[in-house]
């Protein structure tokens, strides 16, 4: 053997020479050294993750948690509390049943005044923008049929142009008290009516999306809400708003 | 016999068969007259009318904008690409057709810039004259329209009279200026988002809202007429255009005519004139063959009434021009002709 | 689809192009029979195939049309002494291909009256297909119309194929060249003789002559002149080049496609040039053997163009002097036409039994076009008569990818020169072609020996 | 069936895994060079696109509502681990089918297109079915891209490209221009 | 495996520099172009990715004796995957903002051509001390590569330099740069700056022509006639 | 906050899909493992990769098989440098071998200061071209042209050109990969051993003043070298002398003496000794 061979520090099989003209196919390792290697590689793994888990969990839920009352809190105008309601088998409740499976149902945050009276219901809702889909959270007074805010949740559009439904303060103050169904009307050609929300000029279609966004889910849910409204609610004993897979 | 003699790339000597040295000049030794540089000029010149056009409608902005995009092609083929490149016109025609697609209020740096990388990014890294692949005008255009959407879709209204200034023309490099435009809405801009058609005359002769190039689909059928006839186009390419074009979108038409422009609309507004018959028949980025011509023809006007239709955009010429650049290469291998003496399908 | 439909409207073959034809010139000069030289050169090797093997001595005597050179193998003819003289040497000549080729030179008598040897003129209504053959080879007839292929072998279908149609090439597509066009308009029965023999020969009842329509006069005679017992039929052919090529000749006669790498018998057909048919002719008339040829001397740095009987063998220099010589401005002079004629670097080079013409150029013509990269034009494409892809062929060979050149039928090109022709961005592509097929054919060669010595070793081991 | 449509056609066009999201580029500019590679890579792409879809609905479905937080573990090994015994298996039964495709897979195991389509699968809370349009549309954008910048890598192949643009600079320039081109679909379907 | 052997402070340089992952050797570029609209991404992802890179580094080669070589390729998977989690959860907890920023990227540094390429090429052969060292010249390499896109990116994007604005209220930020073309075309600079850089020290050669091309002087310039 | 059943069940999942696949891929190496010499592979990354085929195989990779199957000895790759040549034969643990040296020779010494010209070729450059196209140009037909084509066909840059238009092979740089030899459209390149020193560097057929006419370093076909040569070292061959290399041994410089043209040298190392390149390659130098 040359020294010039690589020195291969603790190579298992280590480069014994056999010659030119033999050859041996590396030897096989045994099977259950296979099983077991990924085995308790797999174990071990998932023993650190949970570890890790369990230590940035309650802090990632606690943000996101802030984030959601954050986002709810603004486009309600400040509600004093807010509580979440799902809707299980079609009714909505603030306590759903234990077996009910609240991670995928649908939902909305109301938020009450000091005084406890219901001020408006907050609902997320997301469809395609210019680039992807754009998600955001708006507020809505059932009893006036009124938006009381919007804000965007998640966007994808290009910044500079689709990036102004978030970052353009006039365009999002304009959904501060709007009739629905809204309206979208392109600059100067407003006719005065309480349902009109300008559109941006360079970003028609991300604008445009997020009115169709808010039509939509109250086309789907504002009976809904507004019969739940209209039944007269109470804020429940503390429950804080749930972020789990809001959609 | 030390004197030293002439090496092989011996220079001339006097001209005369007895006594003189003989030329050594493969065959053959008959040229047909056309040459590269003859049809970049001649195709340049078909463009000056419509120069003249764009000016009338848009002022002086437009000759401003269209100097300053040839200024950015030119200056960059100078400084980057091989010595004295420039006379073969191909640059020069280059940045003409940029500058037609720009709107006459662009800040004057935008269309050198745009100019710029069209060369610099779309054919110089490529290789120089020939050997790009994609369109360099557009690559200039489409740079231009992702790094500065809200300038590139600012149309100032047409006919406000000769020798007007508009827009943050002489904004500084870098910088926008102020806006004080009169803008207007495009006729495609009109039909995708207020579902307004504007008449097809006013499309004709080009008094509308629009980049420069837009203002008359007459002066450039008739360019594309004469160049078609003098085979500097290959005229598969703009007829295959046209015609899909006007075969889906009356289609289209028929089905939701509120929604959708038919035929006419479309044909004459926008940028299709001038994309179809100019900016897709450039030789250097639209296929060798001619079956590969029809389908790359086809496949444009596909794309543009996809774009128009459904797409975000208003206009979608130079997306689908582009795009269907990408697809020559592959285009050129799927038709390679058949050879003389084999049939189709055998390896070509 | 599309191109089945622009076929239907064109008719005849496809694609060539349409150079400005010169031929003013001489169409309308009769042929003049040229004096002989002082001396006349005759290389071995004048036709494709073997070159012939030389039996004089320097100093023998030779009469005009005693052989100087016998054949060696099938596809090989014996050369003849053009004029009668003294073998002055055996020596290395310039050839018209640019190298060196052993030749006889032969000192002209010129006290000789150049009338060859009395012989037997052969009959033919007499002989069977072998024995023309054997005589047309004796006589040494080679294709004048540019290969200079052995006539002997056309005249032998391979087994199994029968020759149905014998087409007789009377095109001439290269501007300035009018030799075979005098031939057809001042000896047409030759020409209908000639035919008569051949058809005999292969058994076939049809003939057909193609010729250009820029050629009226020559079509007339022809038709005019037609033997009342043979089925020869005279076409008038579009005007475009290259329509005298083999292929494109048969795609425009019989509108059948010669299979790309095959011979025209596997259509049916033997191509001929009807200077060759003369030649054929002259031998059963006469009994001479190929020693001279008409050659069109033409050109813009020609002072007299004309249109001549030349001894095979007289050095270019002696045939141009003839002519008056050439212009102040002239500049090259070619072997051939100018779209496929060779560039002569000496004009001591021999006129050879292959040379249809010589064509002197001036400064004007031999001035090297400026070369801009391709642009893609897809010109050459609607030029290439064999629809090859010049342009990527160009790009190809540019990258020196030789395989994928031969992939992409290389090998079928017949560097015709249409598509440098036609190139705006005066690529030299029929140039770069010629050097990639000979690059592959060497490739080709040694592969083959590579091979064969490997058989070898194999064996040994 | 009209959103199954939108998520195929988005995840082709509109947000093309390589040209607009940048999912698998090292694959992408590695393998582009020759159109007969990128269409073998394309076609085993989409394969292990698929299977990615089908690993990640089931996982999703049955094995992770327990451990949500070992959701990209799990994945990951899943997808590595089956591409390594489809490779395994390939390579013995078909060696051609091996020479064809194999010889990719280990290439495109490691490669953020199939666990980004796993991921964005998830976030999106795409079902099997959706999952499965996601995956084809996603797989058909891939071999699209790739198939376009082979044969223009071809093309550049022959020509005279100057020394600064011989290493993969070019590639990317193009790569950038290609991707503008795709900027023109932005938008589709949505109005 | 190089039968040349390499000092120490090779194999820490070589990842920096001559061997970057990204501007040589093209790995790990969809971090390296997606998240790079600005510096703080890009270093945030830089950094995630070189603790990732050299904890499994680290990893491998220790327990590189005890892999089989037919499960390696999930065993190492397995121990990148499980770095990545703990740096996505951790990010999310500590640093939300960019953990939202990066997106799905900080999952795909378990993709990252680059660190699997380590594992294969590198830890799997050396004792610790080189794989460590080579991790962490990678990793530096990579940090630096991706603070060169983001800062190109950032300036002319926004016009700002780690939030910090540049050039004033007017500036006409280019849009592109942002935008994915924006990310090709500055990574496209990049290289081919650095080639232009190379270019300068190399002396030309003979011009290749036929018989490996042909070379026919193409002449752009000069007069244009006919 | 670590609850016994988080852990298991995190545990269990992990550790169990490691299990399966650990399994699933013990069960698929034992049904489809495919064997092949891992050092295949590295034995093709040690070679040059030029691919030049001067070894007699088609490509590295077939000469690598072949060197690992015994069949060939790692010098049998010519153009591989000592060291990488140790190194391989360290990999298989075999003997380097030894290979004569062999250089390419050049059979023209005429070049643009002492051969003539009749006639301009202007067009591609490239001596094929040339060639093909009227001969070039150059009085002597079987004379280099001087266009490089062997410089260009060389993978390992040891042709240079030099200023009189001549092809000069650096010994040091030549591989013999034979590259040169098939490039010449004149044939006008050989390979000869290193230590052949006698050397023809002529392939004029011309005899005396006709070759001295066209180039004045033509071979004649005087005999002197024939005569004063060791008996059956040269000979005469159609106006041209020839060396037998067979019997090269026996050479002594005392063959070139009386050459009245210098066509016939000794040559020990570089051919053309006395000739500059010109100054662009010298600066490479
Ligand atoms: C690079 C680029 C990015 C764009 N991004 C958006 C966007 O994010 N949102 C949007 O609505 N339109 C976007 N557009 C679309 C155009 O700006 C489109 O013309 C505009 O929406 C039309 O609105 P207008 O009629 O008010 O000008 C973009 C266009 C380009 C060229
Ligand atoms: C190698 C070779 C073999 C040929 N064999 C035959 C043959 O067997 N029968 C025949 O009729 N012609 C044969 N030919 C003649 C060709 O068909 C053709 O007529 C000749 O090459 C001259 O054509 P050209 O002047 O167009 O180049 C052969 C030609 C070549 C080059
Ligand atoms: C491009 C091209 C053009 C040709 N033009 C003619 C022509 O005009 N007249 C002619 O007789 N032969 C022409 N030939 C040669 C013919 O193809 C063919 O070889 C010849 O007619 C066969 O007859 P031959 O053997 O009697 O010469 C041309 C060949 C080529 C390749
Ligand atoms: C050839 C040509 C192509 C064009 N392509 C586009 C395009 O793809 N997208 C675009 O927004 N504008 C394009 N324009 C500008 C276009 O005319 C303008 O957007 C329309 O006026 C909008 O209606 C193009 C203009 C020309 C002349
Ligand atoms: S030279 Fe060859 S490629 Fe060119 S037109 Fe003629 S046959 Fe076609
Ligand atoms: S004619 Fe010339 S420029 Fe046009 S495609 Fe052919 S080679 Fe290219
Ligand atoms: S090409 Fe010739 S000179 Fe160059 S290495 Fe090969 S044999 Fe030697
Ligand atoms: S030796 Fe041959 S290839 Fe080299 S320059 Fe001379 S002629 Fe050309
Ligand atoms: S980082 Fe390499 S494929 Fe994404």
């Amino acid at each position: 053997m040359s020294t010039r061979l690589p020195t291969v520090e603790g190579s298992p099989e280590g480069p014994e020479n056999d010659g030119p003209s033999t050859f041996e196919a590396p030897a096989r390792t045994a099977s259950p050294r296979l099983v077991a290697t990924l085995a308790l590689a797999g174990a071990l793994a998932g023993l650190v993750l949970v570890a890790v888990h369990q230590w940035t969990q309650p802090r990632i839920l606690e943000h996101q948690a802030r984030v959601l009352q954050e986002a709810v809190t603004e486009v309600l105008g400040g509600p004093e509390s807010t509580h979440t309601y799902f809707r299980v088998e079609g009714a909505w409740t603030a306590r759903p049943p234990a077996d009910a499976d609240t991670a995928s149902a649908d939902r909305v945050y109301i938020g009450f005044d000091a005084t406890g009276a219901p001020i408006g219901v907050a609902l997320a809702a997301g469809e395609p923008g210019f680039q992807d889909i754009i998600r955001i959270i708006f507020g809505y007074d059932p009893g006036a049929g009124v938006v009381l805010g919007m804000k965007v949740l998640e966007s994808r559009e290009t910044p500079g142009l689709g990036d102004k439904i978030e970052k353009d303060s006039t365009f999002v103050a304009e959904f501060r008290g709007v009739t629905t169904p809204l309206i979208g009307v392109k600059a100067g050609r407003a006719r005065g009516d309480d349902a009109e929300v300008h559109l941006i000029t360079g970003a028609t279609i991300s604008s445009r999306a997020i009115i169709d966004i808010i039509n939509h889910r109250l086309e789907a849910r504002g009976e809904e809400v507004r019969a739940l409204w209209r039944s007269g609610i109470a804020p429940p004993p503390t429950v804080p708003a749930d972020p789990g897979g809001e959609r | 016999m030390t004197e030293r003699r002439d090496g092989p790339r011996a220079g001339r000597e006097a001209a005369a068969v007895e006594g003189g040295r003989l030329a050594l000049v493969a065959s053959p030794h008959l040229k047909s007259p056309d040459s590269t540089p003859r049809i970049m000029w001649t195709v340049t010149i078909t463009l000056l009318p419509l120069v003249a056009m764009s000016t009338w409608v848009f002022g002086v902005n437009a000759l401003l904008v269209i100097s300053a995009a040839v200024l950015g092609a030119v200056g960059a083929e100078r400084l980057l690409g091989a010595g004295g490149a420039i006379r073969d016109g191909s640059a020069a025609l280059t940045g003409l057709l940029l500058g037609l697609t720009l709107p006459a209020s662009l800040p004057l740096w935008m269309a050198v810039l745009g100019g710029g990388v069209g060369i610099g990014f779309g054919k110089l890294l490529f290789g120089g004259l020939g050997q790009n692949i994609f369109n360099p005008a557009l690559v200039g255009r489409a740079f231009l329209q992702a790094a500065f959407p809200t300038a590139l879709t600012t149309w100032p209204d047409p006919g406000q009279g000769w020798g007007i200034w508009t827009g943050d023309l002489f904004a500084l490099p870098f910088f926008s200026g102020r806006v004080d435009a009169v803008t207007g809405a495009t006729p495609l801009g009109l039909m995708k988002f207020e579902e307004v058609s504007t008449p097809v005359r006013d499309l004709f002769v080009g008094t509308t809202a629009g980049s420069l190039g837009e203002t008359s689909a007459l002066l450039i059928v008739i360019g594309g007429i004469y160049l078609a006839y003098r085979n500097y186009l290959n005229w598969r390419i703009p007829v295959s255009i046209l015609a899909v074009v006007a075969g889906l979108s009356s289609a289209i038409h028929a089905i939701d005519p509120a929604r959708f422009p038919g035929a006419p609309f479309m044909l004459f507004s926008g940028g299709l004139m001038l994309g179809a018959v100019y900016m897709a028949t450039d030789m250097v980025t639209s296929p060798v063959t001619n079956s590969g011509a029809w389908i790359y023809g086809a496949g444009i006007g596909a794309l543009v009434v996809l774009i128009r239709f459904w797409g975000g955009l208003p206009e979608g010429v130079m997306y689908a021009i582009l795009f269907m650049n990408a697809f020559v290469p592959f285009i050129d291998r799927a038709t390679q002709p058949r050879v003389f003496g084999t049939r189709r399908g055998a390896p070509a | 689809m599309i191109g089945l439909l622009e076929e239907w409207l064109r008719g005849g073959f496809r694609h060539g192009i349409h150079p400005p034809d010169h031929k003013e010139a001489t169409s309308a000069v009769p042929i003049r029979r040229m004096p002989f030289p002082s001396e006349i050169v005759l290389p071995m090797r004048q036709h494709a195939g073997a070159p012939a093997r030389l039996i004089v001595q320097p100093g023998q005597r030779v009469e005009r049309g005693d052989k100087v050179g016998e054949p060696q193998g099938h596809v090989s003819v014996p050369i003849h002494a053009s004029a009668s003289g003294r073998v002055a040497a055996v020596e290395w000549c310039p050839h018209p291909d640019g190298s060196q080729a052993e030749a006889v030179r032969i000192e002209v008598d010129p006290h000789s009256a150049q009338i060859p040897r009395p012989r037997l003129v052969p009959r033919w209504e007499d002989l069977d297909a072998d024995q023309v053959r054997a005589a047309v080879k004796e006589a040494g007839v080679v294709g004048l119309g540019g290969a200079a292929f052995p006539t002997h072998v056309k005249l032998q279908p391979p087994e199994g194929e029968r020759v149905e149609t014998l087409i007789v090439n009377g095109a001439e597509c290269e501007p300035w060249l009018t030799s075979d066009h005098r031939v057809m308009v001042e000896h047409p029965e030759r020409v209908h003789f000639g035919i008569r023999i051949m058809m005999q020969c292969l058994g076939t009842s049809k003939a057909v002559i193609g010729v250009e329509r820029n050629k009226p006069d020559a079509v007339a005679r022809l038709r005019e002149t037609l033997p009342a017992d043979l089925d020869i039929e005279v076409i008038a052919l579009r005007v475009k080049y290259p329509q005298g090529a083999e292929k494109m000749l048969i795609r425009a006669v019989t509108g059948e496609e010669v299979p790309s790498g095959k011979l025209p018998v596997h259509v049916g057909t033997v191509v001929q040039n009807v200077g060759s048919i003369a030649a054929i002719a002259e031998v059963f008339e006469t009994g001479y053997p190929l020693i001279e040829r008409i050659v069109t001397v033409s050109g813009p740095g020609v002072v007299r163009p004309s249109n001549l009987v030349v001894p095979v063998g007289t050095r270019l220099r002696d045939v141009l002097a003839f002519c008056g010589g050439c212009t102040p401005d002239a500049r090259e002079v070619l072997a051939g036409g100018p779209m496929m004629g060779a560039p002569q670097a000496d004009l001591d080079a021999p006129v050879l039994k292959g040379t249809s013409g010589i064509v002197v150029l001036t400064d004007a013509e031999a001035k090297p076009s400026r070369v801009y990269p391709c642009i893609g034009c897809g010109h050459c494409l609607d030029a290439c008569p064999v629809f090859l892809n010049p342009s990527l062929l160009g790009k190809e060979a540019q990258a020196g990818r030789y395989a994928e050149m031969e992939a992409h039928h290389l090998m079928d090109c017949m560097v015709c020169g249409s598509c440098s022709y036609v190139c705006p961005s005066n690529i030299p592509l029929s140039q770069i072609f010629a050097l990639a097929k000979g690059a592959l054919r060497r490739e080709a060669g040694r592969r083959r020996a590579a091979e064969s010595a490997a058989a070898d070793g194999g064996k040994a081991a | 069936m009209g959103e199954l449509i939108w998520i195929f056609v988005s995840a082709m066009l509109v947000n093309n895994f390589t040209l607009v999201l940048f999912l698998g580029l090292c694959p992408f500019l590695g393998v582009s060079a020759k159109v007969g590679t990128a269409v073998r890579m394309g076609g085993a792409n989409l394969f292990v696109l698929v299977i990615t879809s089908l690993t990640a609905s089931f996982l999703n479905a049955w094995v992770l509502p327990h451990a949500p937080y070992l959701r990209l573990i799990s994945f990951i090994v899943v997808i590595a681990s089956l591409v390594q015994i489809v490779e395994m298996a390939i390579r013995k039964l078909s060696p051609t089918l091996f020479r064809e495709l194999g010889i990719f897979l280990p290439l495109i195991t490691t490669n953020c297109a199939i666990l980004g389509l796993a991921i964005f699968q998830t976030n999106r809370g795409y079902g099997a079915l959706e999952g499965l349009s996601f995956a084809l549309g996603a797989g058909a954008g891939l071999t699209l891209a790739l198939i376009l910048m082979a044969s223009i890598r071809e093309r550049v192949e022959l020509s005279d490209v100057p020394a600064v643009a011989r290493n993969m600079g070019l590639v990317l320039v193009l790569a950038g221009t290609l991707s503008l081109a795709f900027m023109g679909f932005a938008g589709l379907f949505t109005t | 495996m190089s039968p040349r052997v390499t000092t120490p402070s090779e194999d820490f340089l070589r990842g920096v520099w001559q061997e970057n992952p990204v501007l040589v050797q093209l790995l790990g570029l969809c971090p390296a172009l997606a998240v790079t609209n600005t510096v703080a991404n890009s270093l945030a992802m830089g950094i995630a990715t070189f603790f990732v890179l050299t904890g499994s580094s680290l990893l491998v080669s220790l327990l590189k004796s005890w892999i089989p070589r037919e499960v390696r390729i999930s065993a190492y998977i397995l121990i990148i995957a499980t770095f990545v989690t703990m740096a996505d959860m951790i990010l999310a907890a500590v640093v939300p903002e960019i953990h939202k920023a990066l997106g799905a990227f900080i999952a795909l540094i378990v993709v990252n051509c680059m660190i699997l390429g380590r594992q294969e090429a590198f830890a799997s052969k050396r004792p610790v001390g080189r794989a460590l060292l080579d991790a962490v010249g990678t990793g530096a390499g990579f940090i630096l590569a991706l603070l060169m896109i983001g800062t190109v990116r950032e300036v002319l994007g926004y016009g700002s330099f780690l939030g910090v604005p540049l050039f004033g209220e007017t500036f006409e930020p280019w849009i592109i740069m942002i935008l994915p073309p924006g990310g090709f075309f500055t990574l496209g600079l990049l290289l081919l700056a650095f080639a232009a850089w190379e270019e300068r020290k190399v002396e030309r050669v003979h011009p290749r022509h036929w018989p490996h091309g042909v070379t026919v002087t193409v002449e752009t310039g000069g007069d244009a006639h006919g | 906050m670590l609850t016994p059943s988080t852990v298991l069940t995190s545990v269990a999942i992990l550790g169990g899909v490691g299990a399966t696949f650990g399994a699933l891929i013990a069960a698929a190496n034992l049904r489809f493992q495919v064997a092949e010499d891992p050092r295949l592979d590295e034995l093709t990354d040690l070679l040059p990769g030029a691919n030049c085929g001067a070894c007699g195989y088609a490509g590295c990779r077939a000469f690598a098989e072949a060197a690992l199957g015994g069949i060939v000895a790692p010098a049998g790759c010519t153009v591989i440098s000592e060291a990488e040549r140790d190194d391989v034969a360290a990999l298989l643990g075999v003997d380097p071998g030894e290979a004569d040296r062999r250089v390419a020779r050049l059979l023209c010494a005429g070049g643009s200061d002492v051969a003539a010209r009749k006639a301009e070729y202007v067009g591609i450059e490239s001596c094929a071209a040339a060639v093909a196209v009227g001969g070039g140009g150059k009085a002597c037909a079987w004379g280099c042209i001087g266009f490089a084509d062997c410089a260009v066909s060389c993978d390992f840059d040891a042709i240079r050109m030099s200023e009189n238009d001549l092809p000069i092979v650096d010994p040091a740089l030549c591989t013999a990969c034979n590259d040169c030899v098939e490039a010449c459209p004149l044939d006008l390149f050989i390979l000869l051993p290193l230590d052949a020193p006698l050397l023809v560097q002529c392939r004029n057929l011309f005899d005396g003043d006709a070759a001295e006419a066209v180039c004045s370093v033509a071979c004649t076909a005087c005999k002197r070298c024939v005569q004063d040569a060791a008996p059956g070292v040269i000979h005469m061959e159609k106006g041209l002398a020839v060396v037998d290399y067979a019997r090269i041994e026996l050479a002594n410089p005392k063959a070139i003496e009386r050459c009245p043209t210098g066509a016939i040298v000794w040559i020990e190392g570089q051919q053309f000794p006395s000739l500059n390149l010109p100054a662009e390659h010298e600066m490479m130098a």
